[in-house]
């Protein structure tokens, strides 16, 4: 390994946190301002800061900062007769695995920058799929022994229900991915990601949901129920074992039982982005497709007009003012404009000498790269939003209730799912 | 009866009995359900945030015009000279039910009053809001339309409102 | 129909009944404590009569009434069948505050009556689980007694006089 | 081989749940005993918010007493100010002007509205859908808006007076009823595409909490508990007061007496009520609110100011109180909850020698344990939010 390999390594691993670390805290504000919309509310709005005599608000984002230095001066209460260390390692049992799922995600298109080649992903594994398992049943251990080291019966109830339900949910979430891994013949999550590219059936992009419509359905379900949160927030169901496995968990742990919650969302999302809607691709497109400026143009002005329209979201300034309407409008038009030229202007001006040139030459590879990380940004950004809408719209189940399902419902479903695919992939091959 | 049996039986619920095959199918209720949560959702943002559907008062830049009739803080309507038109009957201490209200009357010098309170409290920690003393009242002395809430206080005898205070304070509708 | 219904109960148990009346339109019936047991069972299994209701019990303190026991427990009795009403009142003495529990005929009387235990101090032989309900198990005497003192405080709750 | 059976040592967890519970509504404590999740037995202990009531009414006159009707079911104080004056009005034989039993009845109704509202608000929210107890809350938000333009306050309304009401129904009422009953009747909609054909929804509440008609008619439960039994009772039917038998309506009623049939009841019944206000708005004549009768009601303030008479009437009044005959009388009124009864005795001289009254959620709640054990610990949640238990009316 090279030292530049070995830089590039540290810059994804850097680029995989930081997106994480940056989407998680957003979503705890994005929970509490997007529920409260679809519930006729405002939402907190309060929290401000004094700068020069002006309180700034920026609608409710210093939140997550507020919450954040709040927990971390909190006072970190120990249950009495709690087992110590178990008590103390497993909010970081909950969040480390939570974290490590992130490494194998391919977050944009692999890029010849430079004279190197560099991988948008951590490791891009062979048996990627498998490695991601392995993290998803890591994860029980954390709640589990949370509830149990707490010495408290609703903790223990807590955690009784995580343990049960995550590890009978895994099997189906494992099941409903075999029909796409037969369908594509790879575990590796890169190779899954070029897969889907270009269309299908003449009309439709060649997607995993649309490859797999019944699996995409039931591996949402069973990743939701992984993340436990409402209608499968039983281990912590609020109104009957009031916190379930967290009960006794204050200050920063609790805090990291939270972030891993979100940070759980936001590696669904990446998950559910890679395996069903094409990662980084462009839906339609072939990943050839980016090097063409006008497909990089529209793509870009869709995209960014987007993530404009999201900041100013966050922001809550009415979108039926015309002027934010021609922001979102100018933001897109600026993105998809810039991306263009980025990828067309070598071909455009001719070779150039000096950095110019450099950069010029690198354009499409760079168009490509940026382009790619925006796309799949946008498609995590929907998902997460779609995912925390869900868990406000319905009651919980119970216990009984989930196991049926995962079991019962679920699995054999699974398994139909698997047999239908062997038996279209033998037609069709 | 059915508590005096120590055997307990056990069930598990199955709904499944009487529903529909797209009920039981979870995803087509669901779907609609989301629907509608969603249909709040979009119009919440993009609707008119003044008139939207939250409704929500930012209370305190924003206060709610409260009824006419609404029960707020005490006061004491005045004569024309300033003085207080209580006439120290009691009737007002009489029909609370909380006990409330304190009087002491004494005599005035003024041929046309009767008679005149020396100390008027009225307990506000103790009152219940109920405007029995607006009722019994037979002289329009009383009121409850200063749309004030009694405010949070630091001690016990700040509550305790006396003649001044209750003559200082304004009605919302103009101070008769 | 209504009547009806007092006057029946009131034959049957003619040796029982210490008064009866109908003021302000409540067939009302007061009885001795002694078969009150029988007097319930008999108003509800009665096809005539069928009260499937208990809706009330209650107790009543008649402290300084002269003639008269102090206590009373009163039944507010319901039938949805036939759409009437009967109250019955059962005289219990104060010396020997005792009567027939009722949960075996209405199992829903079975709070009703702890209420009465707790307020008044009426005891009910035969109810299975006889414990105050509205105040805690260490409060001294019975709150809604006439003698007992409005502003009284209690060890446990309030300030200490 | 020989065959070796071990026993693991297993032995029921006893488990808490409250009085400072979520699901306990703040005022109850469970004592579960569990099997896994499995209720082996439930002992309820409430009576925390107990102020005496029955005692305060003993040393108070009868027109103090109905700020304390004000406090037993918070949800719906109108019904308890109106059932505890039907009662005493009962004793006292007064007619009611007719005017004021079209305000009786269309404030009863809107307390009716607001009552079921929180009540599956809560059951909605406690079972996770916290989307719904906001769009349930808000609308009934509004409702006390309007009570509190009637009233004067939203909650401690002490608003009845003996044959009549203290104050005529705004001007414009019926104006500002009408965006509220379509803001309720759109949330109907919503909360009933929501959650009447969610799976999730109909499997927590079906075939859980279920009590037939006849131990529902043992254990004295009354209202939409009995009801969702299947038992076609409601008083305002059975014997018709204010004026009940002058509007149309109709009593839903379940079959299996299950969580869900007492949604489905209630909902229905929000329905209801919203049409017996429009009937109740469209027939209502002028006249006086409060009778005239210068013992039972306050003269009018002209005449206090003006003349002689009503200023002596109006001391009368307030010196002495209003004098009720002696005599007992047991009135009862379709409380949100179930039959809302008053058994009230006087003996004349002033003050209530006894004021009873029958909460309806204190026998709905006795029949808890029978409807409980044997399910599932998240059984508890919905079954509790169905019978709706107020610390104010039970705890008194």
């Amino acid at each position: 390994m090279t030292l530049a390999e070995v830089i590039i390594r540290l810059v994804m691993v850097a680029l995989a946190i930081g997106l994480l670390m940056s989407i998680a805290p957003l979503l705890t504000w994005g929970e509490r301002k997007w529920s409260a919309l679809a519930q006729d509310r405002v939402g907190p709005n309060r929290a401000a800061i004094e700068l020069a005599g002006k309180s700034i608000t920026l609608n409710g984002l210093l939140y997550p900062l507020a919450d954040g230095l709040k927990m971390i001066f909190k006072e970190d209460f120990m249950p009495t007769r709690g087992e110590k260390f178990l008590h103390f390692v497993s909010p970081w049992l909950a969040v480390f695995p939570a974290l490590a799922v992130v490494a194998v995600i391919p977050l944009g298109a692999r890029v010849n920058l430079f004279g190197h080649e560099i991988p948008m992903q951590v490791a891009d594994l062979d048996a990627g799929i498998l490695y991601l398992f392995a993290f998803a049943s890591l994860s029980v251990y954390g709640s589990t022994l949370a509830g149990w080291a707490s010495n408290n019966k609703y903790g223990l109830l807590g955690s009784l229900r995580t343990s049960s339900m995550l590890i009978s949910y895994e099997v189906a979430m494992g099941l409903t991915l075999v029909g796409l891994m037969m369908t594509v013949g790879s575990l590796r999550l890169s190779d899954i990601v070029e897969y889907q590219q270009g269309t299908m059936l003449g009309f439709l992009p060649r997607w995993g949901i649309f490859m797999q419509p019944f699996g995409a359905l039931l591996f949402f379900v069973s990743a939701f129920a992984e993340t436990k949160r409402a209608p499968f927030d039983l281990p912590e169901a609020e109104s009957e074992l009031v916190a379930g496995y967290f009960i006794e968990y204050s200050g920063m742990k609790f805090g990291m039982f939270y972030l891993g919650e979100f940070v759980e969302v936001v590696t669904g999302a990446c998950l559910f982005a890679v395996l069903f809607f094409g990662g980084w691709q462009l839906p339609w497109a072939s990943s050839e497709a980016y090097y063409n400026p006008l497909v990089v143009g529209i793509g870009g002005f869709i995209s960014t007009a987007y993530l404009v329209f999201f900041v100013i979201t966050l922001l809550g300034l009415p979108l039926r003012d015309p002027r934010i309407q021609f922001a979102i409008a100018a933001g897109g038009f600026l993105g998809g404009a810039g991306l263009a030229l980025l990828s067309g202007a070598e071909g455009l001006l001719g070779p150039k000498g000096g950095v110019l040139g450099l950069i010029l030459s690198n354009g499409p590879e760079l168009a490509k790269l940026l382009m790619s990380l925006m796309v799949f940004t946008m498609k995590i950004l929907i998902l997460c939003w779609f995912h925390i809408l869900l868990r406000w719209t319905y009651p919980r189940f119970r216990y009984d209730q989930v196991m049926k399902l995962g079991w019962k419902m679920l699995l054999p479903a699974a398994l139909v799912n698997l047999v239908v695919t062997g038996i279209v992939l033998l037609i069709i091959r | 009866m059915a508590e005096s049996k120590k055997e307990i039986k056990t069930y598990i619920s199955d709904a499944s009995d009487d529903m529909t095959w797209h009920e039981r199918l979870y995803v087509p209720a669901l779907a609609k359900g989301f629907g509608v949560f969603a249909k709040h959702f979009f119009r919440n943002l993009l609707g008119d945030k003044e008139e939207g559907d939250t409704g929500t008062i930012q209370y305190p830049e924003q206060k709610i015009a409260y009824s006419e009739r609404w029960r707020g803080a005490h006061r004491l309507t005045k004569r024309p000279d300033g003085s207080t038109k209580c006439v120290a009957c009691m009737m007002c201490s009489t029909a609370c039910p909380a006990q409330c209200i304190h009087i002491i009357a004494k005599e005035v010098d003024d041929p046309n009053v009767e008679k005149a309170p020396e100390v008027f409290v009225i307990d506000e920690l103790r009152c219940i809001f109920c405007g029995m003393c607006v009722e019994a009242c037979p002289k329009d002395a009383i009121r409850m339309d200063t749309g004030i809430h009694v405010p949070a206080m630091y001690s016990r005898e700040e509550a305790v409102w006396d003649l001044d205070k209750l003559i200082s304070n304004k009605g919302v509708r103009g101070n008769v | 129909m209504s009547v009806k219904a007092l006057e029946k109960v009131a034959k049957k148990f003619a040796s029982e009944v210490i008064d009866k009346h109908s003021n302000a339109g409540d067939d009302t019936l007061i009885v001795k404590r002694a078969k009150i047991k029988e007097i319930l069972k008999f108003c509800r299994d009665d096809k005539e009569l069928k009260f499937e209701f208990c809706m009330d019990v209650c107790g009543m303190d008649y402290l300084g009434y002269p003639n008269q026991d102090r206590f009373e427990v009163v039944y507010h009795l319901y039938s949805v069948t036939h759409n009437h009403r009967l109250r019955i009142r059962a005289r219990v003495p104060e010396n020997d505050p005792v009567i027939d529990t009722s949960v075996d005929i209405w199992p829903g009387t079975n709070w009703f009556e702890r209420e009465v235990w707790d307020m008044y101090g009426v005891k009910f032989k035969g109810h299975p689980d006889l414990r105050r309900i509205l105040m805690y198990e260490e409060f001294q005497g019975h709150p809604l007694r006439k003698d007992y003192p409005v502003n009284k405080r209690q060890p446990l709750i309030g300030p200490q006089n | 081989m020989q065959e070796v059976v071990r026993k693991l040592p297993t032995s029921t967890m006893t488990l808490q749940m409250g009085p400072s519970h979520p699901a306990s509504h703040g005022t109850s404590k469970f004592t579960v005993e569990l099997d896994g999740e499995t209720i082996l037995a439930i002992d309820i202990e409430f009576g925390y918010l107990h102020r005496g009531f029955e005692k305060m009414c003993e040393n108070v006159t009868w027109t103090q007493v109905v700020p304390y009707t004000d406090r037993l079911n918070y949800v719906s104080p109108l019904i308890n100010n109106v059932g505890f004056y039907m009662a005493v009005e009962k004793i006292a034989e007064v007619k009611v002007p007719e005017r004021a039993l079209y305000i009786r009845t269309i404030i009863s109704e809107m307390s009716r509205i607001c009552d079921h509202l929180t009540c599956v608000a809560a059951t909605a929210m406690e079972l996770g859908g916290l989307s719904i107890f906001f769009y349930m809350i808000k609308a009934r938000d509004r409702i006390w808006d309007l009570i509190e333009d009637i009233t004067g306050a939203r909650l401690t309304v002490s608003y009845v007076r003996i044959g009549g009401v203290m104050n005529d129904l705004p001007l414009d009422f019926a104006e500002k009823w009408k965006p509220v009953r379509s803001l309720v009747l759109a949330m109907l909609h919503d909360v009933d595409v929501m959650l009447t054909k969610n799976r999730i929804f109909i499997d927590r509440m079906r075939n859980t909490g279920i009590i037939n008609g006849e131990t529902a008619m043992a254990y004295g439960l009354t209202g939409p508990m009995l009801r969702g039994s299947g038992v076609k009772f409601d008083i305002r039917k059975a014997s018709p007061y204010l004026v009940y038998d002058r509007v149309e309506f109709d009593v839903p009623v379940g079959a299996k007496g299950d969580n869900f049939d007492r949604y489905v009841v209630r909902m229905q019944e929000i329905k209801y009520a919203v049409s017996i206000i429009d009937q109740c708005l469209a027939q209502i004549p002028d006249g006086p609110f409060i009778t005239d009768d210068p013992r039972l009601a306050l003269p009018d303030k002209g005449s206090v100011y003006g003349s002689i008479e009503g200023t002596v009437d109006h001391f009368m009044h307030i010196m002495f109180g209003i004098q009720v005959p002696k005599g007992e009388a047991y009135s009862y009124v379709e409380g949100g909850n179930g039959e809302l009864g008053f058994y009230v005795v006087s003996d004349g001289k002033g003050k209530p020698y006894r004021v009873r009254v029958r909460p309806p959620c204190f026998a709905n709640l006795s029949a808890l344990p029978t409807m409980i054990t044997g399910a599932l610990l998240a059984d508890l949640v919905p079954t509790f939010d169905s019978i709706n238990m107020i610390g104010g009316e039970i705890d008194r």
